[in-house]
């Protein structure tokens, strides 16, 4: 569980670019490549990558619910989708320089801001630290101080898959 | 007993159990659907009403019971049956997801009332994407207009956005605090708010929730809902929404209260644009909700003046302002809903000869409206002066006179509106005059009096919103 | 990569690509794409703080285990709304969607 | 409580039982009109009863009384709603119930038989409720609150034939442009309160008289408020509005134009007449608008064809001319003008509303060929009316005037008085052009016979709208010479509160120059008019037809209205001509139509921040919270 094998020597540092460069360029196919498809297969590779640095931040637990759900479940579901709707054979306008500058631009502002942040700010640890990495703990957690988010969620999950049946019904009167 | 602090929650959890049950029935029943509804919301009232003087925490402190939280939840009660009431007729929701139309309604009112309880970060983000989903999910369910999947849409793209700048904000406070509870922030945030992380995570917080109050520039999606959704949704995400969206903002911008200049003069700036914007586009448009949508847009504004206040008559003035906003808009709204039996978006001119059609629905869309203006003695009036009152004290002169011309400009359009109902004679010759029910007339007469009433007497009221806005932490 | 700002910075150039994504694209799933690509900038923030500053290192993983929940509901919801839009507008070309206006 | 204070008791009923009236015609009563009026006219005339009880009651009160009671607690701020009992408010209470219950009588004839005839009535009850809280009101708050409340009955009532299209305009444009005085008016209380801290009608009186208030305070605060007159008594340059507002019916104007509504203004200037009399420039301010006032809209009077024109223009030059009065300090003057022309005016009023009710016109020139002066009540009643206007002695327009006159010989820039004694001339003389235009018709066209029979079915209804008019006209006659006693009333109470004596023995003294001059000049007026349109074979066409553009001038209002479209152009069209060529461009006359044309085409320039494309919008909340979190980085 302990993220402590990884933390040293040359090996892991070169895991962890591989890991870094995983992400990012699942990222950049992700939003920048312009075949559907190939965004949500950009998707599972950058999100891999997140799980694999969650394993760095010493969680393999929370590393592989994130395989198990985002790339297992969620992705799934998005190529349903793109197989339901056939977006791939629709014809492909050309992309327009304005939206791209102004979005590209925007991207930048926020991530100049975020980097302020981060430099700016002077982050300091918490004075007592519990250094507890065990999944005991997590459902502990879970139990108690977010029982009541734990109930919650089953709801909103509830609602969105109602929600979801009764939106993508397919009615008769409807086009 | 400590589970009687849920009551209300509880209450409304069980009712959309028994909606979920009717809608896995097999035949519909529209009447019978609307009649428990209606029964179980009203009683509803009654709940969140015998709650209302209980406090204490719950969940391990994730969950805080209060006067303010009570107080949310019965304005929120009241929503919930304000727009159930006028649910008889759902013309263009087809007739066997009325039970889950319902249902939706009523997830969409307990997260709401999660979200004005949590002092949990995490709590709190949970309950609020439980009252979004829901409210995205009741957009779309419209049929037969082309364009409630295009507001839908747009509705859940730009909510997205917003709940992951939310997201993103929270985990910035987690960092910079390492607390994820309301209070202990509270307590912290004095030396927190030095930290750019501090600053910028709570304005990242805070434009996830002025997403949800519609401020300006997080307006966007608006118009676009409430001409898209159909005239209930629009009713309720109008009303009850927009009350547990300007309790959640007091709650956040509470935790600044130690008087941060620089966020003081970006919700000052925020206030000036919602309301100037709000009133300049409403000016030009021709179908009512929309109208209406840009209205709540200044409404918002006008809010956001008690809010930044940061002082309990600052919030109090506000939480009074968000239950004349409450009544006055349902009064609107009800009319819209009553005018058009189909459920079609009304325009404007096809108001004319309403005060023909029936007198007592005119009446009740002339006070409201006169309300939404801020014309004595309406309980409009006296919310704007209040949160006016309240920026005095503060010595924020120029922004009360913003205000002040502001609800001048936003007269000239409701002007429009009652001349469309009062003055305007329709096109066609024969006017089929209104049916209004007996329970329909109980309920106007309700909702006039309240809006006169209130705004002649209203310091009971605001005492009671004062003493729940001192408790906030 | 033992140090807080590093995955700080990660996770602002993910959140900055999944903003840059949702304003450029034209689909509304690559946009969906881009939306889940910001939550996992904000999980990955929380994880982060969770290692290095946090007082109890679990709250930032439950943190991380309930956005995943609620992305999964959000993509529930958001997917089949766009395919209700398709099949209204016979595109997902979120251009094609400006009948509201004013 | 109220049994052992009657006094408390008739303020509570004068105010309240109009509202309950209104409450029941509006909620219950709507469909029996006959209940309706019965109502009305029951409620107003129960609290012109108890406004003269009080009247009485308190006429040798020498401390106002004030009965307050807490409404709202913020803060450290107390607003306080109750009754303010002096002699000003006496005075006008028993001014605006006279004034409203005549009316209300009057209109059983005026608007019998319209389909809206409980709607009428509703109106003028919540009118009628609004104008005497309004009166009474102790804060400046609630002052305010139900001066606004005025402003919305006025709208109800002047846009009531909503049918026709100018005069929902017309409504809108009253209401529009009252409130953007009020906008003023609202910052100057605002500041008042922020740096005074109270907004007691009381207190701010005379701590601005013992000198509390710093005196730059008092003249910007004074001076916004005094914008609040602007709007609401139609000074220049928001005068146009009222010319307008003649659209409703004609018992309206008579209530709003004469004696109630436009009054308010001048009411509200008397009532804080101590606290704008701690600045002079304030003061001087007032002066300088009263008189520019006052000169307009005389000669807008004297080309005017419309009946009810000549009588709104000359309206505005009469409360030029209060205006004037009080910002000269005579503070006696300006009221007992009020008041006098509160009487005459009303009876201008409703004896022109009984020519176009028997006619179906406003044109005088028109009224005149088919015989007006074969309705000899009216026309009588008009005659004195105009008398007491143009302020020949012995009715009551001439002591009023007089003691203005007074007021402005006392000011030592006498150019003041030059331009009140110019106004006389000209008010003598449109007035009179109208009397010799209804007396002494060119032409006559041969209705006599169509006459007799139209009498016959009316008679009942032509009483109604007579006694009203017999009772107005003997007061008229002899109001005049009650002015001694009128003055000790009001001064013995002012004096009293306030410890000054503007001018009070002064007064007195006032030269018998003055009258004379007055007499002459009023005479030379009446003969101009006599001249050119009494005398057997006069042209009847005035001087100024000579003068065509002059003429012209006055007719289009001194072009103000082109003006404030002129200059909207300016700013706001000129630079935006393409966005708004999607916008269709009707011709527009009114001024504030244009105003409200401006904000419109601002509302297009605003919307064009929301697009329809979805992603643009994110663009633009992106970006904005960008650069707030920028700045939070500092």
């Amino acid at each position: 569980m302990n993220g402590g094998v990884l933390s040293q020597g040359l090996l892991p540092q070169l895991a962890f670019i591989v890991v870094v460069g995983i992400t990012f360029c699942g990222a950049i196919i992700a939003v920048f490549h312009r075949n559907i498809l190939y965004n949500v297969l950009g998707l599972a590779l950058a999100l891999c990558g997140v799980a694999g640095l969650y394993v760095f931040l010493g969680s393999l637990f929370i590393g592989l619910m994130q395989l198990l759900i985002y790339v297992g479940a969620i992705c799934i579901a998005m190529v349903f989708a793109i197989m339901l709707s056939r977006p791939v054979h629709l014809p492909k306008p050309k992309r327009k320089v304005s939206k791209m500058a102004t979005s590209i631009f925007a991207g930048l502002l926020i991530l100049g801001v975020n980097v302020g942040v981060i430099y700016k700010t002077a982050w300091q640890p918490a004075s007592e630290r519990k250094l507890d990495w065990s999944v005991k703990t997590i459902g502990d957690f879970l139990l108690t101080r977010y029982v009541l988010v734990f109930e919650v969620i089953s709801l909103v999950l509830l609602v969105a898959m109602l929600g979801a049946i009764i939106i993508s019904r397919y009615n008769g009167r409807t086009s | 007993m400590k589970t009687l602090l849920f009551l209300p929650e509880i209450y409304y959890t069980v009712m959309a159990l028994i909606l979920f049950l009717l809608s896995v029935q097999k035949v519909a029943n529209r009447r019978r659907t609307f009649l428990v509804a209606f029964g179980l919301a009203s009683l509803g009232v009654f709940v969140t009403l015998f709650a209302v003087k209980m406090h204490g925490y719950l969940f391990y402190n994730a969950y805080k019971v209060d006067l303010f939280s009570q107080v949310f939840k019965f304005m929120l009660a009241l929503g919930l049956f304000f727009v159930v009431a006028v649910c008889d007729n759902l013309g263009d929701i087809s007739e066997r997801e009325h039970a889950e139309f319902y249902l939706f309604l009523v997830t969409c009112t307990i997260g709401m009332m999660m979200l004005v309880s949590a002092v949990e970060l995490l709590t709190f983000y949970i309950a609020l994407e439980l009252s979004s989903y829901s409210l995205y999910i009741l957009v779309p369910l419209r049929r037969g207009v082309g364009f409630d999947k295009e507001a839908g849409v747009k509705y859940i793209l730009i909510g997205a956005t917003a709940s992951a700048f939310l997201l993103f904000g929270m985990s910035l406070l987690f960092g910079v605090a390492h607390t994820t509870y309301l209070p202990e922030l509270f307590k912290l945030f004095p030396s927190l708010i030095t930290q750019p992380a501090g600053a910028v995570g709570l304005m990242l917080v805070l434009a996830g929730l002025f997403f949800k109050q519609a401020v300006f520039p997080f307006h966007f999606w608006a118009p676009d809902v409430y001409q898209g959704a159909s005239n209930q949704v629009t009713t309720y995400i109008a009303t009850a929404s927009k009350v547990a969206a300007i309790a959640i903002v007091i709650r956040f911008v509470g935790l600044a209260s130690q008087n941060n200049e620089l966020l003081v003069k970006v919700l000052m700036v925020l206030s000036v644009a919602s309301m100037t914007f709000g009133n300049l586009v409403a000016i030009i448009q021709k179908d009512i909700k929309r109208l209406l949508a840009y209205s709540s847009i200044a409404h918002a504004g006008y809010v956001l003046i008690g809010i930044l206040t940061m002082d309990t008559t600052g919030f109090a003035s506000a939480m009074f302002y968000a239950l004349a906003y409450l009544i006055m808009n349902f009064s609107c709204f009800m009319v819209i809903v009553k005018v058009s039996p189909d459920g079609r978006n009304v325009w404007v001119k096809d108001l004319a000869g309403l005060h023909k059609r029936s007198p007592l629905l005119a009446m009740t869309l002339m006070l409201g409206l006169f309300g939404l203006a801020g014309i004595p003695p309406t309980v409009g009036f006296t919310g704007k002066f209040l949160v006016f009152l309240a920026a005095m004290q503060k010595g924020y002169l120029a922004l009360v006179i913003i205000g002040m011309i502001n609800a001048t400009i936003s007269l000239y359009y409701y002007l429009i509106i009652i001349k469309a109902a009062y003055l305007l004679e329709p096109d066609t010759d024969e006017i089929p005059p209104l049916k209004v029910g007996f329970g329909l007339k109980m309920l106007n007469y309700g909702l006039i009096a309240a809006i006169v009433l209130l705004g002649i007497a209203p310091s009971q009221l605001f005492d009671i919103a004062k003493a729940a806005a001192s408790v906030l932490y | 990569m033992n140090n807080l700002t590093l995955y700080l910075l990660i996770s602002a150039v993910l959140f900055s690509f999944g903003l840059v994504g949702v304003m450029m694209r034209r689909s509304l799933i690559a946009i969906l794409v881009s939306i889940e690509l910001m939550l996992n900038a904000a999980s990955l923030n929380f994880m982060a703080f969770n290692k290095f500053l946090s007082p109890d290192t679990s709250i930032g993983q439950i943190y991380t285990l309930f956005i995943m929940g609620i992305a999964a509901a959000e993509a529930a919801i958001a997917l089949s709304i766009f395919l209700a839009l398709f099949r209204q507008l016979r595109s997902i070309n979120i251009e094609r969607a400006r009948e509201l206006r004013g | 409580m109220f049994t052992k204070d009657p006094i408390l008791l008739a303020c509570t009923v004068t105010v309240v039982l109009p509202f309950l009236s209104f409450l029941t015609i509006i909620c219950y009563t709507r469909k029996w009109e006959r209940v309706s009026c019965s109502i009305s006219i029951g409620a107003i005339l129960t609290s012109l009863l108890c406004a003269v009880y009080l009247f009485v009651a308190t006429r040798h009160f020498t401390e106002p009384l004030q009965y307050r009671l807490p409404w709202v607690i913020s803060g450290k701020t107390i607003i306080p709603f109750g009754f303010l009992v002096d002699h000003l408010s006496m005075l006008m209470l028993v001014i605006v119930a006279v004034i409203a219950s005549l009316v209300q009588i009057y209109s059983l004839g005026y608007m019998a038989g319209d389909p809206g005839f409980s709607r009428y009535y509703a109106c003028q009850s919540l009118f009628a409720w609004a104008m005497m809280t309004m009166t009474v009101a102790p804060s400046m708050i609630q002052f305010y609150i139900f001066w606004e409340l005025v402003g919305l009955a006025s709208y109800l009532l002047i846009g009531f034939y909503y049918e026709k299209w100018s005069a929902s305009q017309a409504g809108k444009k009253a209401f529009v442009v009252t409130r953007i005085g009020d906008v003023g008016m609202f910052i100057g209380l605002v500041i008042l309160l922020l740096y005074y801290g109270n907004l007691s009608i009381v207190d701010v009186n005379s701590a601005a008289v013992a000198k509390q208030i710093p005196v730059p305070l008092i003249t910007i605060s004074a001076i916004l408020i005094f914008c609040g007159v602007i709007g609401k008594s139609a000074q220049f340059p928001l005068l146009t509005w009222l010319p307008d507002a003649m659209e409703g019916p004609t018992p309206v104007s008579a209530l709003l134009h004469s004696a109630t509504m436009v009054a308010a203004g001048v009411y509200m200037f008397a009532r804080l007449f101590p606290f704008f009399a701690g600045s002079e420039q304030a003061l001087q301010f007032a002066l300088l608008i009263g008189t520019i006032t006052m000169v307009l809209s005389s000669t807008m009077a004297m080309v005017a064809r419309d009946i009810k024109q000549v009588w709104a223009y000359s309206t505005v030059s009469q409360l030029g001319y209060m205006v004037m009065a009080l910002g000269a300090g005579g503070y006696f003057a300006g009221m007992f003008h009020l008041t006098t022309h509160a009487g005459f005016k009303a009876l201008l009023f409703l004896c022109s509303g009984v020519f176009i009710h028997h006619y179906h016109t406003n044109d005088f020139f028109v009224m005149s060929r088919q015989g007006a002066r074969n309705l000899k009540v009216p026309m009588v009643c008009m005659t004195i009316g105009a008398l007491a206007l143009s302020g020949v002695f012995p009715f009551s327009g001439f002591f009023s005037k007089e003691s203005i006159m007074v007021a402005l010989a006392h000011h030592p820039n006498k150019i003041w008085l030059a331009a009140g004694l110019f106004g006389e001339v000209l008010t003598a003389y449109y007035t009179f052009r109208l009397i010799f235009v209804m007396l002494f018709p060119k032409e006559i066209e041969d209705h006599g016979h169509h006459e007799e029979e139209h009498h016959e079915g009316e008679s009942i209804l032509y009483w109604l709208m007579g006694w009203p008019l017999i009772i107005l006209a003997s007061v008229t006659c002899v109001l005049g010479f009650f002015e001694k006693q009128f003055e000790h009333y009001l001064f013995a109470d002012f004096i009293l509160a306030h410890g000054m004596e503007h001018g009070a023995e002064a007064a007195q003294a006032g030269g018998h120059w003055l009258t004379i001059t007055a007499i002459v000049l009023v005479l030379i007026g009446v003969a101009v008019a006599w001249l050119e349109y009494g005398r057997k074979g006069a042209s009847q066409e005035g001087f100024l037809s000579r003068m065509p553009a002059i003429e012209k001038l006055f007719a289009n209002r001194w072009y103000m209205d082109h003006f404030y479209r002129w200059a909207l152009d300016m700013i706001i069209y000129s630079g935006f001509t393409n966005i708004f060529t999607r916008n269709d461009r009707r011709v527009i006359d009114g001024g504030i139509d244009g105003l409200c044309r401006g904000t419109e085409g601002s509302g297009r320039i605003a919307s064009f921040l929301q697009s329809n494309m979805v992603q643009y919008n994110i663009f633009v909340m992106v970006a904005i919270l960008g650069f707030v979190a920028l700045s939070f980085l500092g």
